[in-house]
């Protein structure tokens, strides 16, 4: 009952060493408050938030300090009370800097007045949900960061049919969302109800790879009568069956047109831990001040999965986990195939954040690259089937025409090439560049 | 690339056991004329080594394969000296060169020196009525000059001679004449991942039905498919200069259509050509158009329009 | 004498019957084009440097005559050009004051430390993408020759880090401007010779943490310079290149010396 | 009917005009950056080819033999295949102008393409009938044609190429020109 294995499979994917079972096994810990809290201001896809507190004064837990600058965009929210101690920009975990608040708590972490819970929220209507969402500021917990009450608002013409809750967590190392989907299945449930609500979308369909048996074993246990024919869906473990075009293929077998979004389809696709976000945002009023991020690798003493307040640096989440045991050559926030590389512990987590990795010197390796001899593993593994050889020697030779009409803006930077490629070529990078490069030379034209 | 050496030794042996020093003499020579050549022209360039991706042990290994064992040793270095610094270094070194090295020296070396390219040793046909016919040249090469002139084929294609052919027990360059060995070869390689099926299984199929047709069409003037299968340089070509990642395509359809390609121009050349082997020029031809075989065998990008252009 | 005739007739007939056919073509496959674009993208170098923010000499002739664009927009040309421009368009010829690129960053290896150890694609846009840049500067030039390659004359050469403009190879096409991603690369004046090689934002104390050659903010020079020739934007000493700014003393007295002669 | 096809596949594969006579090398090399412009090379170089040996046989054996002068062979040649190239410009110009831009400079070069009159000057050599002089002549076409469309693939690989400094642009292509002239030479003997 309510559960189905995945009839189709996209394009490519590959299988990197999985390394989950590091913190698989480990339950959600609470972390107490750090000494400070460093909360920027960009924690989401758009634009970033506009401070409305400036240094000395004092916030409360759930106080507004950052305000929506704009439709794609999202408020902050101080995620403890205290003092402000400094308001200066601080480089994002991608690289470029925003604005960040520091806040110094004060220990007693007491909530703003005006938290409004609605246990039957089956009362409100479609845009009460949104107005609940926005006003919590809730955005993509996966990794994307796109603010929650733009993508369930959409525009009116689109008919949305069905949800997808994205439980996949296709990234090695990473366990947070495989907790949250064992330990909070019902709430998972409810925050799915409300946003089928809010889109009107009939099927909720859970996607899971076959390699988490017990959150397929929990979510379906705790699968909610009103949910209807509501089916969790079970995915062949492949890299990157968590990408939102390519987990849609697998879970419906409608493709989403190239260059188009997943509305264009009728299907929205949210991540358990935004879900679980919005339930807490919608049924306990409470906006988004803390995530549970995966702290793992190597040298980290205590791999776990830490419940810990936005804007606690990478530094206090490693000493909570105990500290590092040996030298750390690679500190990376996310995981090891999309996260970015950090150049030391002092950046903060942010809404985004799903993981912490810290990785050894003895698999961390600087590649020499070497020219494309074609040997086409990476058109074999693209899940956008791009020709990845072709357009990292078309952006090798600055060619960026002939890169745009190979499809470099369809590339979801998901590094399977670069995973694939023998001769280390940094394809990535490659494609990123590309992207950064067509699109100057289209606002140029 | 150390895949692919292992995978040359079975013929290497073979050519040995036949074809004794000679066989020996141009290997070496051609390998380390081929290392030395490229470790100068990177020198030259002002370019890291590079020599240690054994890419060049590779060129001079197949270069020697393909070249007839009376063959002098200055030739072969120059073929060597052709292929790395022409045909590879002076694009960029390796993953920059259009053609296969290996073959457009040895293509090279067939029009300069003609006469040293086409002398052979020695060797019997085992002929079923017992006398067996000594001569000198190749079976493909014998084919070519009977049919031109009297227009009747020079022996039966028998079990025996299948034998000799399979075995290697023939005239022929040193490392295509045992095409067991080659077979052996290409197992490995296939085993161990560094080529695919598709360009090797759609070359020997197109050359045998092609070659098939001819044979049904007019039996008294062409050979079995099987012969054509078997002779030649058809299993080196089809199994170690065909499947060349740099010259081929990269898509397994622009794989298959490459094969295809390679197998019709080989019986084309092989039948009405005016040289008796196919094997090089065809792959040399399909490596030019590769690029456009790359350029049409592009895959649908996922989300695209269904039988749309390609792009959204 | 007859074959001279006949060699005249045939030759001249069969030129005329060709002559005839195109004409009728040129009449009836006319495509009417203004001549006095043609004349205007005879006059300019034809380089195609986009100097004049135009895709190209001959979109910039269309320019000319058709939307009436400036007529000195056109760099590498100097003043010959601009004179004839004047004559066939009929304009006023003001001379445009002759301007070279600079990199505004003195930060070299040994000035300016790196945060983290870069290992991707040798591009500036690449590199200030990743991490937000290798270097310990947020500002600073990252020394991976992004400009130098789009150089059309090969004016920009990396000196141990650092992209640094020769200013007599420099034909002010500005397309090193376009291509740098922290928009170091000014057009100064050719005739301005000394320059605050700096474009750090930052404070004082963390523009020092960054890098040995940075402006500190201390705000001396702008005292020393005559009639205010360098003014502060925030921390940062600002060169007012509209002002000749000619004495060694404000070298001498900079205390990271981030002011140079060049 | 076969001998059509014969002289077909002559001019094309065994003395291609470019790959073997080495004709026509300068648009070869010219227009060979990006496909459609060589596609665009082939149609003008098609109707140039095939017209003008149509017109010049004519013009050989109708006029300059009758009249003895057949010393006169160049100049008539090259003023019909001149007046020929002018023609398809502006055709080309009024229909297709994005095209003649990109061929730019390379349409009015047909008019000293070695290629075009080679062909003109072959016909009247080989005594062809006029039948079989526009066949050549249009062989001749589809064979550049062909060997363009090759090699502009081949220079879109090789433009990525990193070569030493000396060997850069030009050079390396004509280097890969030459590769594939080795290659082509495996027809020799296709035709008797």
């Amino acid at each position: 009952m309510g559960f189905i294995k995945a009839k189709y499979n996209a394009p490519g994917g590959v299988h990197p060493a999985y390394h989950k079972d590091l913190a698989a096994e480990q339950p959600i810990v609470e972390m107490p408050l750090p000494a400070s809290l460093v909360v920027s201001m960009s924690q989401h896809l758009g634009k970033p938030a506009t401070p409305t507190v400036k240094k000395g004064d004092s916030v409360l837990r759930g106080q507004v300090i950052g305000e929506s600058a704009g439709f794609i965009s999202a408020a902050v929210h101080a995620p403890t009370s205290g003092t402000v101690k400094l308001v200066a920009p601080v480089a994002t975990a991608a690289g470029p800097q925003a604005t960040a608040i520091t806040i110094e708590p004060d220990g007693e972490d007491t909530w703003v007045e005006g938290i409004s819970p609605c246990p039957n929220w089956q009362a409100l209507g479609k845009k009460e949900i949104v107005e609940k969402i926005a006003a919590a500021g809730i955005t993509g917990m996966g990794g994307a960061g796109f603010p929650t009450h733009v993508k369930v608002s959409p525009p009116p013409e689109t008919e949305i049919d069905t949800l997808i809750l994205n439980g996949a967590e296709c990234e090695p190392y990473l366990t947070a969302d495989y907790r949250l989907m064992v330990e909070k299945a019902a709430e998972i449930w409810q925050g799915a109800l409300i946003i089928a609500k809010a889109l009107d979308a009939k099927t909720i369909y859970v996607a899971i790879e076959d390699n988490k048996p017990q959150a397929i074993a929990a979510m379906q246990e705790a699968l909610p009568a009103e949910a209807g024919d509501a089916q969790v869906v079970e995915l062949k473990t492949e890299y990157p069956q968590g990408a939102e075009k390519q987990q849609i293929f697998a879970v419906t077998g409608r493709e989403v047109p190239a260059g188009g979004l997943p509305l264009n389809v009728g299907i929205v696709v949210e991540n358990v831990g935004t879900t679980l976000a919005v339930w807490d945002a919608v049924v306990n009023g409470r906006p988004l001040t803390e995530r549970v991020t995966t702290v793992t690798g190597g040298p980290v003493a205590k791999p776990g999965n830490v419940l810990a307040r936005l804007g606690t640096t990478t530094a206090d989440m490693v000493e909570f986990c105990g500290g590092t045991s040996g030298a750390v050559a690679k500190i990376i926030s996310g995981g090891p195939m999309m996260g970015f590389a950090q150049a030391d512990m002092s950046g903060p987590t942010t809404k985004t954040t799903s993981g912490l990795l810290l990785l050894g010197p003895e698999s961390v390796h600087a590649y020499e690259s070497m020219p494309c001899i074609s040997c086409g593993r990476c058109v074999g593994v693209c899940p956008m089937n791009l020709m990845p050889n072709e357009l990292s020697q078309f952006l090798e030779a600055e060619d960026y025409e002939t890169a745009e009409e190979y499809n470099v803006m369809d590339c979801i930077e998901c590094g399977c090439c670069a995973f694939e490629c023998p001769a280390h070529r940094p394809l990535v990078q490659h494609m990123r560049r590309g992207k950064t490069q067509v699109m100057i030379n289209r606002r140029n034209q | 690339m150390l895949d692919v050496i292992i995978a040359l030794v079975p013929a290497l042996l073979v050519s040995v056991t036949f074809f004794g020093w000679n066989a020996l003499r141009l290997t070496l020579a051609c390998v380390i004329t081929c290392l030395a050549a490229e470790a100068l022209s990177r020198k030259a360039m002002g370019r890291n080594l590079g020599i240690d991706d054994l890419s060049a042990v590779i060129t001079g290994m197949l270069l020697a394969f393909n070249l007839p064992p009376t063959l002098p040793t200055w030739m072969a270095v120059v073929g060597s000296v052709f292929a790395i610094v022409i045909c590879k270094q002076l694009f960029g070194g390796i993953g920059y060169n259009p053609f296969n090295p290996a073959l457009a020296g040895r293509v090279m070396l067939l029009i300069s020196f003609p006469v040293f390219m086409t002398r052979w040793s020695e060797w019997t046909i085992p002929s079923p009525i017992g006398m067996d016919a000594v001569t000198s040249a190749t079976p493909l090469g014998l084919v070519k000059t009977a049919v031109t002139s009297t227009g009747a084929l020079p022996f039966t294609f028998d079990g025996a001679t299948m034998l000799q052919l399979l075995v290697g027990n023939q005239n022929g360059c040193i490392g295509e004449v045992s095409a067991a060995a080659l077979l052996l070869g290409g197992i490995y390689l296939l085993i161990r991942r560094c080529i695919t099926w598709h360009i090797p299984v759609a070359y020997l199929a197109t050359v045998a039905i092609f070659s098939g047709i001819l044979w049904i069409h007019h039996p008294q003037q062409n050979l079995p498919p099987h012969f054509h299968l078997l002779s030649g340089g058809l299993m080196l070509g089809a199994i170690f200069m065909a499947t060349d990642m740099v010259t081929s395509p990269v898509t397994k359809r622009g794989m298959l259509v490459f094969g295809g390609g390679c197998g019709i121009l080989t019986v084309l050349i092989r039948k009405w050509g005016g040289y008796p082997e196919g094997v090089s020029f065809a792959i040399l031809l399909m490596n030019a158009i590769t690029p456009l075989i790359n350029r049409a065998t592009r895959p649908r990008v996922f989300g695209a329009p269904k039988g749309g252009k390609k792009q959204a | 004498m007859t074959a001279v005739i006949q060699t005249a007739i045939t030759i001249g007939g069969a030129g005329l019957a060709c002559g005839g056919l195109l004409a009728l073509a040129a009449k009836f496959l006319a495509v009417e084009e203004d001549p006095r674009v043609e004349e205007v993208n005879e006059i300019l170098p034809g380089a195609n440097c986009g100097g004049c923010a135009y895709a190209g000499c001959a979109a910039y002739a269309e320019a000319i005559v058709l939307e009436g664009a400036a007529i000195n927009l056109c760099a590498p040309g100097g003043a010959e050009i601009l004179n004839k421009l004047a004559e066939a368009t009929g304009q006023t010829a003001q001379q445009a004051e002759h301007k070279v690129a600079i990199v505004l960053c003195g930060g070299e290896v040994e000035h300016a430390p790196r945060k983290f150890d870069y290992n991707g694609v040798a591009d500036c846009q690449a590199a200030h993408s990743t991490g937000g840049g290798d270097k310990a500067c947020t500002y600073g030039c990252l020394g991976y020759a992004s400009c130098a390659r789009a150089c059309p004359v090969g004016a920009i050469e990396i000196i141990n880090g650092i992209a640094k403009v020769h200013p007599d190879l420099c034909i002010s096409c500005q397309a090193c401007v376009k291509t740098c991603p922290r928009k170091l690369i000014k057009m100064v004046p050719y005739a301005r010779k000394i320059h605050v090689m700096c474009s750090s934002k930052d404070k004082g104390p963390a523009v020092k943490k960054a890098c040995t050659v940075g402006c500190i903010g201390c705000t001396i020079c702008t005292k020393l310079a005559e009639d205010e020739a360098i003014k502060m934007e925030g921390f940062l000493a600002v060169v007012d290149y509209d002002k000749d700014l000619d004495n060694d003393t404000v070298i001498e007295k900079c205390p990271p010396n981030c002011i140079v002669r060049i | 009917m076969t001998e059509y096809v014969l002289l077909i596949i002559g001019a094309v594969l065994v003395n291609n005009f470019v790959l073997t006579r080495f004709l026509g090398i300068c648009p070869f090399l010219g227009v060979s950056k990006k496909l459609p412009t060589a596609l665009g090379m082939c149609g003008a170089v098609i109707f140039v080819m095939t017209s003008a040996s149509a017109v010049t046989w004519a013009l050989q054996h109708l006029v300059l033999e009758k009249l003895g002068l057949g010393y006169l062979q160049t100049i008539a040649f090259i003023l019909v295949i001149a007046s020929f190239v002018q023609l398809v410009d502006i055709a080309m110009k009024k229909f297709a102008p994005p095209l003649h831009a990109a061929l730019g400079i390379f349409l009015p070069l047909i008019t000293t393409n070695c290629a075009v009159l080679g062909v003109s000057v072959l016909n009247v050599q080989l005594k062809y009938g006029f039948l079989k002089a526009v066949v050549f002549g249009f062989a001749a076409s589809l064979g550049f044609s062909l060997a363009l469309i090759i090699y502009t693939g081949l220079r879109e690989k090789i433009d990525r190429a990193n070569p030493p400094k000396a060997f850069e642009g030009v050079a390396i292509a004509l280097v890969t020109a030459g590769l594939l002239s080795l290659a082509f030479m495996g027809f020799a003997g296709l035709v008797k």
